[in-house]
């Protein structure tokens, strides 16, 4: 089968790969690259367990034909530590118990951070707003809530 | 906001402890925030095949003839799966605790009982060139008339949906068609209440849709054995399970997870891993078998739907004194766990109060829709929904405040319950008071005194004579009836007598030690336990 | 049969691939056609993308708005001259879905998705299509009323003239779940005033029929009227003419068509 | 007016773990030589924080800090049995059989301990910091961790042990239903407030406040995490949620997640919590289990609230907009109870 030849930026490394036609960016990241922080939890688009920034951009990896990343910065939870120590996203959610089965998280992140890299002090309506397309079957969102407003208010929270 | 209001029962509890109580961090919280927790599908295995079932587009219909000819050609296909490469193609899943006769192939055979049931498994190198191959099988059907609602499955004449239970329903007991509580007189009582209010309560199918839908990982392992990664909830079930459906030694597994993406009960049914571990040994290579979204929501169990009937009869200073249901689960195609439900709500009436009369019939139901499994509050949420919708309408009926109806009929320390055991160690009255608080509701002095300590027991801890079936036509009613504020409406027509059969008079015979040689976690068929 | 991917700069190029190609589909945001091939759509095994400028487009300097098919829900929401466009783009999905999705797309989107191609078709657009043979105009009810033959045709832009004011263009998504859920039903009205009469008025429906359609019987209600209680009551009373909702996961027919009319009555006299 | 306010309660118990088969669950628990332990389990940690709490019962039963127990679950090879993680019976069947195991394993520490003290063990405590202590002389202690290098080392003494909880299974009378279905219940009681559309029948949450009666609070936060999404799945039970909508006619199934309707970040309302704890008799520190009860009085006491606010009883599941404006039109009209 034809392979089609792929590089891009993950999590700031250079990366080469080769897909088949069709591949999306999730397989591609989980089983080319071995990136497995985003998560499959429809590939409809619905549930955003696998959203991923792409130039920054809030996007569903499933969703994404693997190769139209070629030359973009793709960025998954695997690149939001800061060296050795926690985003303080990550600090938030875990001070807030804002995961329990802990399989939305990686999702609900990046979808928080591509929120406060571009509004570090949103209202909790733009935080209701920015999580809207991930599903959390666990927390009831209110903790998620809380631990988006409260690394935005530990005014930590850049890009 | 949470409160701990430890000022409640504190003579009951040592609060001196330096690990319990403390709101200490859970220790797979770093694991989740930077989304290194391994689930099932986390691990990548060299070589993986991914395998994908085609699925009955028939909700009931003979197979006459399966045709995969085709689908076996078809590029990258390693292997189809029929139901005859399956070792032993009947299970139920209680069946290791001896609870339920083995009623449902893992792939179907000569019939197809709900749309989506699994007829051919395709093992192939990509998931595309599965789908592919999936397109390529042909089958013919002969359909067959399909009932999808409870009570038309109990109708004489009503389609049988899973011939190992022709009378669609499940048997308890050997012989009995529900599961029965008799606690009291109950047709007495109603006969004498100030008013009777009967209604029919109605709960949908509801879908656990965690984030992680059901799937598993399995690979031969060295020396012969097979290592699985499974989103099970249940993990020796599901050892077990497979054991026995592949006809091997239980140690031939290895299987690990433990760390699951959400399950509130639908992941309990070993969905996956059979046929997934069949894939493995047939291939030789490692399998992964996950299901997408939509075959989650639709062909991945659901907490069944529920139909309560229940006739209460209340006494004008609020006592209830005659409670009396009949509940029929949905347990659609095949048993999975719905039998044990029936057991569990016929334990649960009727609810937690202390009612001296209570009759209640609870019947496990198949239906040609897809199999109905646990979930989150298994055998007791449309129950409580049902009564607590009732004690509310009774609380209108006889003009009381709802919480302080609750506190008055709330059951206490001393009291003896339907199910004949002694009520211990209660807390609701304090639960009422205490929502009262918050939510600044009023309540009369002497109920926010009253307490689950005080006050039960004596008369109430007494079985109130239970007379024998005699299956007579219940008495004409002489008191006032009372259906509730509003005509009733076409569909809540009073339903019909149960169709049952009386109950045999000899005692049960223990089951026969089933004719599988596999595992059971019990072969201990009920011990007295109070 | 793996999937072939085929990238043209030409939007020409890649309108002769997608109409001489049964299997071939146009990859958009990717909300269609991803999830189509992941949930295993094996009638599609090409997919067919144009790298071309024009089609990510905006042009909303002058009265007439052009928009290419490629624009993101994302972009008008970043786009101050589309302000009257941004309820409508918010309405769509979360913001992955309206990073990725876009206005071409939409057009082909089945109930319950597509809200924003109901507010196109309260703007009167017209799309532009590029077929095998060539470049045409179509006007959107043409368009959505032959959607199911349109696969195999390249959407380029979809253009509309830019509503007089603020006022006159309204746009609400009634759905269950917040913020973000399907449409139960999806209204849009554009009602030019001249005077103080409407003048032009157009209402749309989305799930109120297999695709997205004109509320005909409420624009004559409107027509040639000043926008008043008794206006807004008949507008309202009319909305569910000619209308054929189905049944579906969100809500059933009878409930559409019981709804439709208070929400056009709400819509209209802006009441939450 | 055409929206209503309306509040509705609902009392509810709930049985802790199962009668089925018997209800036993294993554990393991061992030190390494660092004095630091490990509790296999074969339990299954589903987000309900399974590990997290039967960390803390060991840690509590041992008289270590959290710190040095690890929890490995899951894995055949090595967690010894349990039936699995449902109908309750995680904290309570796996929290006793780990309480045993720790049991037995402090057992052995301790004399290990008494033996590098030269004293008896009975005479011995541990302070929760690591510490194994001569009562009333905190002077004279020992580390855990050269508890655990002499007893590995010097005495041959392995710091481990296992336990087993097990609630045999109860018969079930065919004729009456008698049976011991559960040793401990839960209770609990919520008050809903709802508003309601007349003209469209569409429900939104307006607040909750409720009782929760848990045995014990093992851990606040825990507790906290279930009882608030319990409570928040319990409004999608009662308002959204079903994979047939036209039960039981078995059609316009939903598909995805716009089709399954659940509440989203902007339907949720405040929820204000107090939890009660009577001690279970037979749970792990007096803990009964809440995890599945916490989402059941939510279903009736919207329900209930809805008819407080508007007048019509939905009484089938989901409360959908059409049922409540159907009941609505058949009344001809809302007709809002005194409020309450």
């Amino acid at each position: 089968m034809a392979k089609t030849a792929l590089q891009f930026q993950h999590n700031g490394r250079d990366v080469a790969i080769f897909v088949d036609g069709g591949t999306n960016l999730l397989v591609a990241l989980r089983e080319l690259i071995g990136d497995m922080t985003p998560k499959f939890g429809c590939g409809q688009g619905g549930c955003g367990t696998c959203s991923v920034l792409i130039d920054g951009e809030l996007h569903l990896s499933c969703l994404t034909l693997a190769e139209t990343v070629a030359g973009r910065s793709v960025e998954t939870l695997d690149g939001i530590k800061e060296g050795p120590n926690l985003h303080p996203l990550q600090r938030a959610f875990a001070d807030n118990f804002a995961a329990q089965c802990g399989y939305c998280t990686p999702g609900m992140l990046m979808a928080a951070k591509a929120l406060l890299n571009r509004n570090p002090q949103p209202s909790r309506a733009e935080v209701v707003e920015a999580i809207s397309g991930n599903i959390c079957r666990c927390t009831g969102y209110e903790p998620i809530i809380n631990a988006v407003l409260a690394a935005a208010s530990g005014g930590r929270a850049r890009a | 906001m949470l409160e701990l209001r430890k000022d409640l029962f504190a003579d009951e509890r040592d609060d001196n402890l330096k690990e319990i109580g403390k709101g200490t961090q859970r220790q797979d919280m770093l694991g989740h925030v930077t989304g290194t927790s391994p689930y099932f599908d986390d691990h990548k295995l060299q070589g993986m095949l991914h395998l994908k079932v085609v699925r009955s587009a028939q909700s009931h219909a003979r197979l006459r003839r399966i045709d995969t000819s085709e689908a076996e050609r078809s590029q990258g296909v390693r292997r189809v799966i029929r139901a005859s490469d399956v070792p032993r193609n009947l299970n139920t899943l209680l069946s290791l605790i001896n609870f339920g006769k083995d009623d449902e192939p893992s792939l179907a055979v000569d019939k197809v009982r709900y749309k989506g049931e699994p007829i051919v498994a395709i093992v192939a190198d990509s998931p595309r060139e599965a789908y592919e191959a999936i397109a390529k099988v042909k089958i013919d059907y002969e359909v067959l008339p399909a009932v999808f609602d409870v009570e038309d499955a109990l109708k004489s004449g009503a389609p049988v949906v899973n011939e190992v239970y022709p009378k669609n329903t499940f048997t308890y007991h050997e012989t009995y068609d529900r599961q029965q509580l008799r606690f009291g007189d109950a047709d007495r009582a109603l006969a004498t209440a100030d008013h009777v209010l009967e209604q029919r309560y109605q709960m949908s199918p509801i879908e656990h849709a965690p984030t992680e839908t059901n799937g598993s990982i399995a690979a031969p392992d060295t020396n012969g054995r097979y290592i699985v990664y499974t989103s099970t909830q249940a993990l020796f079930f599901s050892v077990d399970t497979c054991a026995k459906i592949l006809d091997v030694p239980s140690n031939t597994f290895h299987f690990i997870g433990g760390t699951v993406g959400g399950g509130f009960g639908g992941k309990v049914d070993t969905l996956t891993e059979p046929l997934c571990i069949l894939g493995a040994m047939l291939t030789g290579r490692p399998v992964r078998y996950v299901f997408g979204r939509e075959e989650e929501m639709q062909y991945g169990p659901p907490r069944g739907a529920e139909r309560i009937y229940i006739k209460d009869g209340v006494m004008r200073d609020g006592r209830v004194v005659a409670r009396k249901v009949r509940a029929y689960f949905d347990s659609g195609a095949y048993t999975r766990l719905s039998s044990y439900a029936a057991v569990k709500c016929a334990a649960h009436l009727p609810g937690p109060y202390t009612i001296p009369n209570v009759h209640g019939d609870v019947y496990c139901v198949f239906t040609n829709r897809t199999p109905a499994t646990a979930m989150r509050g298994f055998g007791v949420t449309a129950m409580d929904f049902a009564i607590e919708c009732q004690m509310d309408k009774l609380a209108h009926l006889v003009g009381m405040d709802p919480m302080e109806f609750r506190i008055l009929n709330a059951y206490r320390d001393g009291d003896m319950k339907a199910h004949r055991r002694e009520a211990k160690n209660t807390a609701l009255i304090e639960c009422v008071q205490v929502a009262a608080e918050k939510a600044k509701w009023p309540l009369r002095e002497d109920f926010k005194r009253m307490s689950s300590r005080k006050d039960g027991g004596g008369a109430r801890a007494a079985v109130t004579p239970t007379p024998r079936e005699t299956h007579a036509p219940p008495p004409a009613p002489t008191q006032q009836r009372t259906t509730y504020d509003r005509a009733p409406a076409a569909t809540r027509e009073p339903p019909p007598p149960p169709p049952s059969s009386p109950p045999p008079s000899s005692p049960p015979v223990r089951p026969a030690a089933p004719s599988h040689g596999a595992t059971r976690f019990s072969s201990v068929f009920g011990t007295r336990r109070r | 049969m793996p999937v072939t991917v085929k990238t043209f700069t030409s939007t020409h190029d890649a309108a002769a691939a997608l109409s001489s190609d049964r299997s071939a589909r146009y990859l958009g945001g990717g909300t269609l056609v991803m999830r189509a091939l992941n949930e295993g759509d094996i009638s599609i095994s090409t997919i067919v993308r144009a790298s071309d400028h024009a089609m990510t487009r905006i042009d909303a300097s002058g009265s007439r708005i052009t928009l290419g098919a490629g624009v993101t829900f994302a972009r008008i929401l970043a786009e101050r001259e589309l302000g009257f466009l941004h309820g409508p783009a918010r309405s769509i999905g979360g913001p992955a879905v309206r990073n990725m999705g876009t206005v071409g797309g939409n057009l082909f989107a089945p109930v319950p998705y597509g809200d924003f191609t109901v507010a196109m078709l309260a703007l009167d657009a017209v799309v532009s299509v590029q077929g095998g043979l060539g470049g045409r105009e179509i006007p959107i009810d043409e368009f959505l009323q032959s959607r199911d033959r349109q696969t195999g045709v390249l959407v380029l832009a979809i253009s509309f003239a830019k509503p007089g004011s603020a006022e006159a263009f309204r746009y609400r998504k009634i759905a269950r779940i917040k913020p973000k859920g399907g449409a139960v039903i999806t209204l849009a009205a554009h009602l030019p005033v001249n005077g103080s009469r409407i003048v032009g008025a157009r209402v749309a429906l989305g799930s109120m029929a297999p695709t997205p359609i004109r509320a005909r019987a409420a624009e004559r209600a409107l027509e040639g009227r000043a926008l008043d209680t008794s206006t807004i009551k008949a507008a309202a009373a009319a909305a569910v003419e000619g209308t054929s909702p189905s049944d579906n996961a969100l809500a059933s027919a009878w409930y559409r068509r019981e709804i439709v009319g208070v929400h056009v009555r709400r819509l209209l006299s802006g009441q939450e | 007016m055409t929206r209503h306010r309306g509040r509705g309660i609902a009392s509810v118990n709930y049985p802790i773990g199962m009668n089925l088969g018997g209800d036993p669950s294993q554990a393991l628990v061992h030190s390494n030589p660092s004095g630091k332990f490990t509790v296999a389990l074969s339990s299954i940690d589903l987000g309900q924080g399974m590990k997290s709490v039967t960390r803390q019962i060991c840690a509590e039963t041992l008289g270590v800090p959290v710190e040095d127990v690890y929890v490995d679950t899951a894995d055949s090879d090595t967690g010894p049995h349990c039936m699995g993680s449902f109908a309750s019976r995680g904290t309570h069947r796996v929290g006793n059989a780990v309480m045993a195991a720790a049991r037995e394993a402090r057992g052995v520490m301790m004399e290990a301990a008494a033996e590098e003290l030269e004293v008896n063990a009975a005479d011995l405590d541990t302070d929760g910091r690591g510490n194994i202590h001569v009562k009333g002389a905190p002077h004279r202690s020992i580390s855990t961790k050269d508890v655990a290098i002499a007893a590995q080392f010097k005495q041959g003494k392995t710091i481990s042990g296992r336990g087993i909880f097990l609630v045999p299974l109860s018969d079930v009378d065919p004729e009456t239903g008698e049976m011991s279905p559960a040793t401990c219940y839960a209770h609990a009681c919520l008050v809903a407030e709802v508003e309601v559309d007349d003209e469209t029948g569409e429900v939104d949450m307006v607040r909750m406040d409720s009782a929760y009666e848990l045995g014990r609070a093992l851990n606040p936060r825990l507790v906290e995490q279930q009882l608030v999404g319990g409570a928040w799945m319990g409004v999608s039970h009662a308002l959204y949620e079903t994979p047939e909508p036209y039960y039981p006619e078995p059609v316009h199934g939903p598909r995805d997640f716009v089709e399954y309707l659940m509440p989203g970040p902007g339907d949720i309302c405040p929820h204000d919590i107090a939890v009660l704890e009577r001690p279970a008799p037979d749970g792990p520190f007096g803990a009964k289990g809440p995890g599945e009860m916490c989402a059941n009085p939510v279903l009736p006491a919207v329900a209930n609230a809805i008819f407080n606010a508007v007048g019509v009883r939905i009484d089938d599941l989901p409360i959908t907009p059409e049922k409540v404006l159907r009941a609505i039109k058949a009344q001809g009209g809302a007709r809002p109870q005194p409020r309450r």
